[in-house]
């Protein structure tokens, strides 16, 4: 089976040839169905990374393939929850999240007869990240945290093959967050969708993550990855586990020393 | 079965105008099977391309300019088949306590207000020839029509272009007295021109020929009686305009039967026909004020063949 | 959309004080101003009332003739609201079409811009010549003077569309019109409204002068002959109309702005 | 600030291709477009061209009437120009204190849209008796035709900052002005430069306006007695004149523009 | 010696008397000098906290108090970081960052005299949170994580009193991260400057702070405030050792117990 994402040396630079080189040389296979964690430095091209994976850039020399085509423009298999939400200040927090309905094939030509059906999805997708009763409101009068769950919603509202989340945890609290992660293992254990997620939380990603992908500062390439060797379904109570801590600690002291070395 | 025939005036709907509301008013189109609507002009120049295009099959207009549209372009389908206005209104208005009399030769020396579109400042080169004017020390200033009568009545020009029986009634309302304003009409003076005649689509009036001459016959009862009966006229007026004050349109009505309407040559020979030498002759003076380039004649421009005869077209 | 509080809180004790809302009373309060004032300048600068009346007169006026300024209110009002909103219509159009893509916008705007320069009674005889004279002149001309504005802001609002609120629907494979139609239209917005302000009132300016050259009725009739009669507190009284009327509609469309853009509208600042 | 290239990636090798620059050609080829399509029209329909002359002899008009079509080029220029940066300071000016406070936004706007409503030609004669014919009243005419447009788009600019970007400056204690001047103006630089492609074209309108009842000199003036001869073709000279002028303003405008709000104009759709 | 903010029995309601009631009787006192943390779940008013003591919002009842004055408009002498980096994008970061000198009256006056003083110091402060050299970039060429550190920037630049930190490491990687929490440490130890900071990472808020205040679920009320007993200068170190981690650990379960009441 050819993998779902594949970033063939890839080099991205920002703003024409004198500009910021992002990342270079980057190297990148994601199978179906698996789990991705992109950790590493602030600025190392991680976001950019999400964006060549959705077509949204188009990198300058490599090749980016997604479900076997060469990405020219944006593909549309994605759903991407970005690093900053952006949600559309005139729609409601709900009309937001209905946004992806309006606008993805599948789904916009049933979207008028069964509007019903989807809003009530919508609620039960606010309910899970605990927004329930904030979809009446504008995203402005949510907090930082809250919009970061409903720009996560707005991910997954319409069961994308390939979830792309950029730090959508960032901004919540130790509880919320790990509330959350277990919204997420569910998902993915349940539909055998692929994600790949960027993280600055090196327990988040041993947690979440079949597989955790160290890129390097700036120009961001990968310097290594490592398969997470835990069973799913996986439980909290991982997080106090021996193993699971000593990953984490391995992890962090590569990547200390792979930050010095650059 | 009745002709339709959209009619565009030369100006908006004031006293002069009354002969042919009144044709309209009193059934007289009708009473020839036309059904005549009747539009408001901006102008007697603008109303010759709207009948040369057709957009208006008949209209009321400056033959003078009908003599410049044609000489510019002659297969223009316009052709003025009755003469209304014997004698234009073409005039210097002054103030005679700054300096302007009755006499051209007054106008010598002053500053003349001359509002760009304004036909009679059209004739002023004309004019100066055949009235002998010096114009070497006359300073024209160009000033539109909102502002021609109140700088005149203030005193920034001495004297201006336009057409008398406006200037004069604008000039009361401006506050200048009777005995303060004089009139110097180019007619009098030595400029033979026709001024307004009425205007036929050549197209139209080649299809239906009685339906102009119905037309014509009606305009001259109109007419007539808007002689006869003045205030009858204003009224017919003030029916389509409240806002026009009925004493004012019937001075302006009575000032253009006597000026323009009902000259002596009128009187005798039947109003709406003109003198073929008079038309010619007024082609040759306008090569000089309007630069012609000698394309049209009389007989180009007039057409006379549609009017009634002239008995029917005697003047009370 | 709804109607939004702003997010400053309200306090708890209500005030026993008389204090007058002055936003309400402003417009009123500066209307009243601008008249005397006006009525001032005339009296003591001694301008005739051929060239400008006294309010006092203008109202006069109004009162005279209010049946023929009713009438032709109501037919320069019927003109100017049809003009413009094919104006909204088309405007909206061509900015969506000229933020389509660059070539169009590279051409098309500076033809529309010298398109714009031009004096648009200029035209009012060749509409003529080909729809007489009457309503459709009119009509026509309020809609040609008055969608440009229109264009500038919805074009400016398509090309300012910040790529990141873009990325969001492009990630989701939205087409170029989705983009447009859900947020470049939306974000623009406030502009929208504040370019059918602009709009209107060029709408009123379009009809009102394609009426003084062609047509038998409207303000723009009307004023035009009572000018040539210098009826001047009359053509004030017209004139009078006509900003009555342009306030009208603003107000209408204020209203509707209140409604779609509450969203935009949530600064501080002007309290 | 400085002009920006757009995030988009430049394709590494250069492609062998010849590719014509639509964008640099499309204001030719719209231009060309519109001649011929206006000289084939008006051929096919035989207007007479007393009404609307055909795109060649225009053109003769131009050559056979250069001399006094550039002089009053000049003159129009000069005053629509005068008449212009007046309306944008005072369209700044009025703008910021529309958006000081709500009242004074409640009362002054009305008032702007009434009296915008309102054909600025019927003001030329008080312009006229106060300052004579001639420069002073088209400069005048000018701004008060084109201020508005810009008044509107900056009053938009400030009510719409977002409270987010507002509380940066008013945590660090600024004042009302300083909050308009560091956010509300440069915000709204994009709908300011908008709002100029109105202002300018308008004020073109306005001088001409003017000019066409009370000077001696500039297009107005030519084009008024080009018409009282039926030299309709030197009428459209001097619109094409009017057209080429606004453009040149555009063109102008479009550069600063350019240098001034690159970071607005992000977005990739536009291509 | 007074406290510095005083926060007395404050009520704060959004949108009108039926909007949402974000903080209720929420007291708090902070002296000055003092270091405090607040942490707490999600959307329970920690930025509406900020904003009450800069005074961006005025509380309906209750009283915010701060330097001897009751707060009614903003106060001047805060520097503060919001939790969204809101940069204004027609400003190059330098720019940005200098903006509070243009505003603030100590230093308005003198701006344009030391304009290369000024720009150096901006200078030095972006390389110390290590920006060095994307003084002359516009902040959306920024990632989210640089855009964070250029917001502190701005907060530190005009040597506020009071310095306001609202989640100012939410998008830092671990490294980054404690590099400028030494960055704050040794900012608060030189100058004596009184620092809030909200976060959701415990063990930031245990080795920055001389007191945590944890607030309650939506409405917010400070529910407990814990002295942190560890000896100022404080090192990394600090965070591998047992009392530290017992801290945290405390802080964590006290926080789960009353999630689980609220
Ligand atoms: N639109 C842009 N224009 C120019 N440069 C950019 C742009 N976006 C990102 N960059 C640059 O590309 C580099 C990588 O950015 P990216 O956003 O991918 O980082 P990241 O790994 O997501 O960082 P963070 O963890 O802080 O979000 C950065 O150095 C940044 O300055
Ligand atoms: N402008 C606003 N209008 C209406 N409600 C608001 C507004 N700002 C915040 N709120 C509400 O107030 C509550 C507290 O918000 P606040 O931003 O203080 O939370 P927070 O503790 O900072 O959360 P987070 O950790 O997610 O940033 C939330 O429920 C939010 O919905
Ligand atoms: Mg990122
Ligand atoms: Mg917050």
């Amino acid at each position: 089976m050819t993998p779902l994402v594949s970033i063939e040396n890839v080099d991205m630079r920002y703003g024409g040839p004198t500009g910021t080189l992002a990342v270079s040389g980057l190297n990148l296979k994601i199978n179906r169905g698996e789990f991705v964690a992109v950790v590493g430095p602030s600025g190392c091209g991680k976001s950019t990374l999400m964006k060549l994976t959705t077509g949204l850039h188009i990198p300058q020399s490599g090749a980016v393939i997604v479900a076997d085509a060469k990405v020219t423009k944006p593909v549309s298999i994605v759903g991407m929850a970005f690093q900053n939400p952006t949600m559309l200040p005139w729609r409601t927090t709900l009309e937001n999240i209905l946004l992806p309905l309006e606008i993805v094939e599948r789904h916009r030509h049933r979207l008028r007869a069964n509007k019903a059906e989807y809003v009530a999805k919508a609620e039960k997708l606010l309910e899970t990240v605990g927004l329930k009763g904030f979809g009446e409101k504008f995203p402005w009068q949510l907090s930082g945290g809250m919009q970061q769950r409903a720009n996560l919603c707005r991910a997954l509202i319409h069961e994308p093959e390939l979830l792309m989340l950029d730090e959508p945890f960032g901004a919540l609290d130790a509880f919320t967050r790990e509330e959350l992660w277990c919204v997420i293992r569910d998902l993915h254990a349940a539909q055998g969708v692929t994600i790949v997620l960027v993280t600055h939380d090196l327990r988040e990603s041993v947690f979440l993550a079949d597989k955790v992908v160290v890129m390097s500062a700036r120009p961001g390439r990968v310097i290594s990855e490592h398969p997470v060797p835990f069973a799913r379904p996986r439980q909290l109570d991982l997080l106090y586990e021996q193993p699971f801590n000593d990953m984490v600690q391995k992890l962090h002291s590569e990547i200390a020393t792979a930050r010095v070395a650059a | 079965q009745t002709t339709d025939i959209k009619f565009t005036l030369d100006w908006r709907f004031e006293g002069p105008a009354a002969g042919f509301l009144l044709a309209q008013d009193k059934g007289y189109f009708a009473d020839e099977g036309l059904n005549v609507t009747i539009d408001t002009g901006n102008g007697s120049v603008e109303a010759i391309p709207r009948v040369a295009t057709g957009a208006y099959q008949m209209g009321f207009g400056d033959i003078n300019s009908l003599i410049k549209f044609l000489d510019e372009d002659p297969s223009q389908p316009v052709k003025a088949v009755m003469m209304i206005y014997d004698k234009p209104v073409f005039s210097v208005i002054g103030r005679k306590s700054q300096g302007i009399t009755d006499d051209p030769k007054s106008l010598e020396g002053k500053k003349l207000g001359a509002p760009p579109p304004d036909g009679a400042f059209a004739q002023w080169a004309a004019f100066k020839e055949v009235a002998g004017i010096d114009d070497s020390a006359i300073t024209l200033e160009s000033i539109g029509f909102p502002v021609r009568e109140p700088m005149l009545a203030s005193g920034d020009v001495d004297g201006v272009f336009g057409f008398a029986f406006s200037v004069i009634l604008n000039l009361k309302a401006n506050g200048v007295p009777d005995e303060d304003i004089s009139t110097i009409l180019f007619a009098d003076h030595g400029l033979n021109l026709y001024g307004n005649a009425i205007l036929a689509n050549e197209t139209f009036a080649d299809e239906n020929p009685e339906a102009v001459q119905g037309f014509l016959r009606a305009l001259a009862k109109g007419f007539a009686d808007a002689v006869a009966d003045p205030a009858a006229g204003a009224a017919a007026v003030l029916a389509r305009n409240e806002t026009l004050n009925i004493d004012t349109e019937t001075e302006r009505l009575t000032m253009a039967n006597e000026m323009n309407i009902k000259t002596p040559y009128v009187v005798e020979n039947g109003f709406g026909g003109i003198d073929e030498a008079r038309l010619d002759a007024s082609i040759e003076t306008l090569k000089v004020s309007m630069g012609l380039k000698g394309n049209v004649t009389g007989a180009d421009v007039f057409d006379s063949q549609y009017l009634p005869p002239a008995e029917e077209r005697m003047l009370p | 959309m709804t109607t939004l509080d702003p997010a400053t809180p309200i306090a708890a004790a209500p005030r026993p004080v008389f204090k007058p809302n002055w936003v309400r009373l402003a417009p009123w309060l500066y209307t009243i101003g601008l008249f005397v004032l006006w009525e001032i300048g005339v009296r003591i600068s001694g301008l005739p009332h051929t060239i400008l009346p006294t309010p006092t007169r203008v109202f006069e006026a109004i009162i005279q003739y209010w049946s023929p300024i009713w009438k032709n209110s109501v037919q320069t009002l019927y003109t100017t609201v049809l003009g413009f909103m094919i104006a909204v219509v088309a405007g909206l159009g061509i900015g969506l079409f000229i933020g389509w893509s660059k070539a169009i916008y590279a051409g098309l705007y500076p033809i529309m811009v010298g398109f714009n320069a031009i004096p648009k009674v200029a035209l009012v005889p060749i509409l003529v010549i080909w729809f007489g004279i009457g309503t459709v002149p009119a009509v026509l001309t309020a809609f040609l003077i008055s969608f440009f504005p229109i264009v500038v802001n919805v074009a400016t609002g398509l090309a300012t569309i910040e790529p990141e609120t873009e990325d969001v629907l492009r990630a989701l494979g939205a087409k170029k019109l989705d983009i447009m139609l859900k947020v470049g239209v939306p974000r623009s917005m406030p502009y929208f409204f504040g370019s059918l302000k602009v709009a209107i009132t060029l709408a009123f300016v379009g009809s009102v002068v394609s009426e003084t050259v062609a047509s038998n009725s409207g303000l723009g009739n009307m004023m035009a002959s009572a000018q040539s009669n210098f009826n001047v507190p009359l053509v004030f009284a017209g004139l009078l109309m006509l900003a009555v009327e342009g306030i009208a509609m603003y107000a209408l469309m204020a209203w509707v702005e209140k409604r779609m853009t509450g969203w935009a509208h949530r600064s501080t600042m002007a309290n």
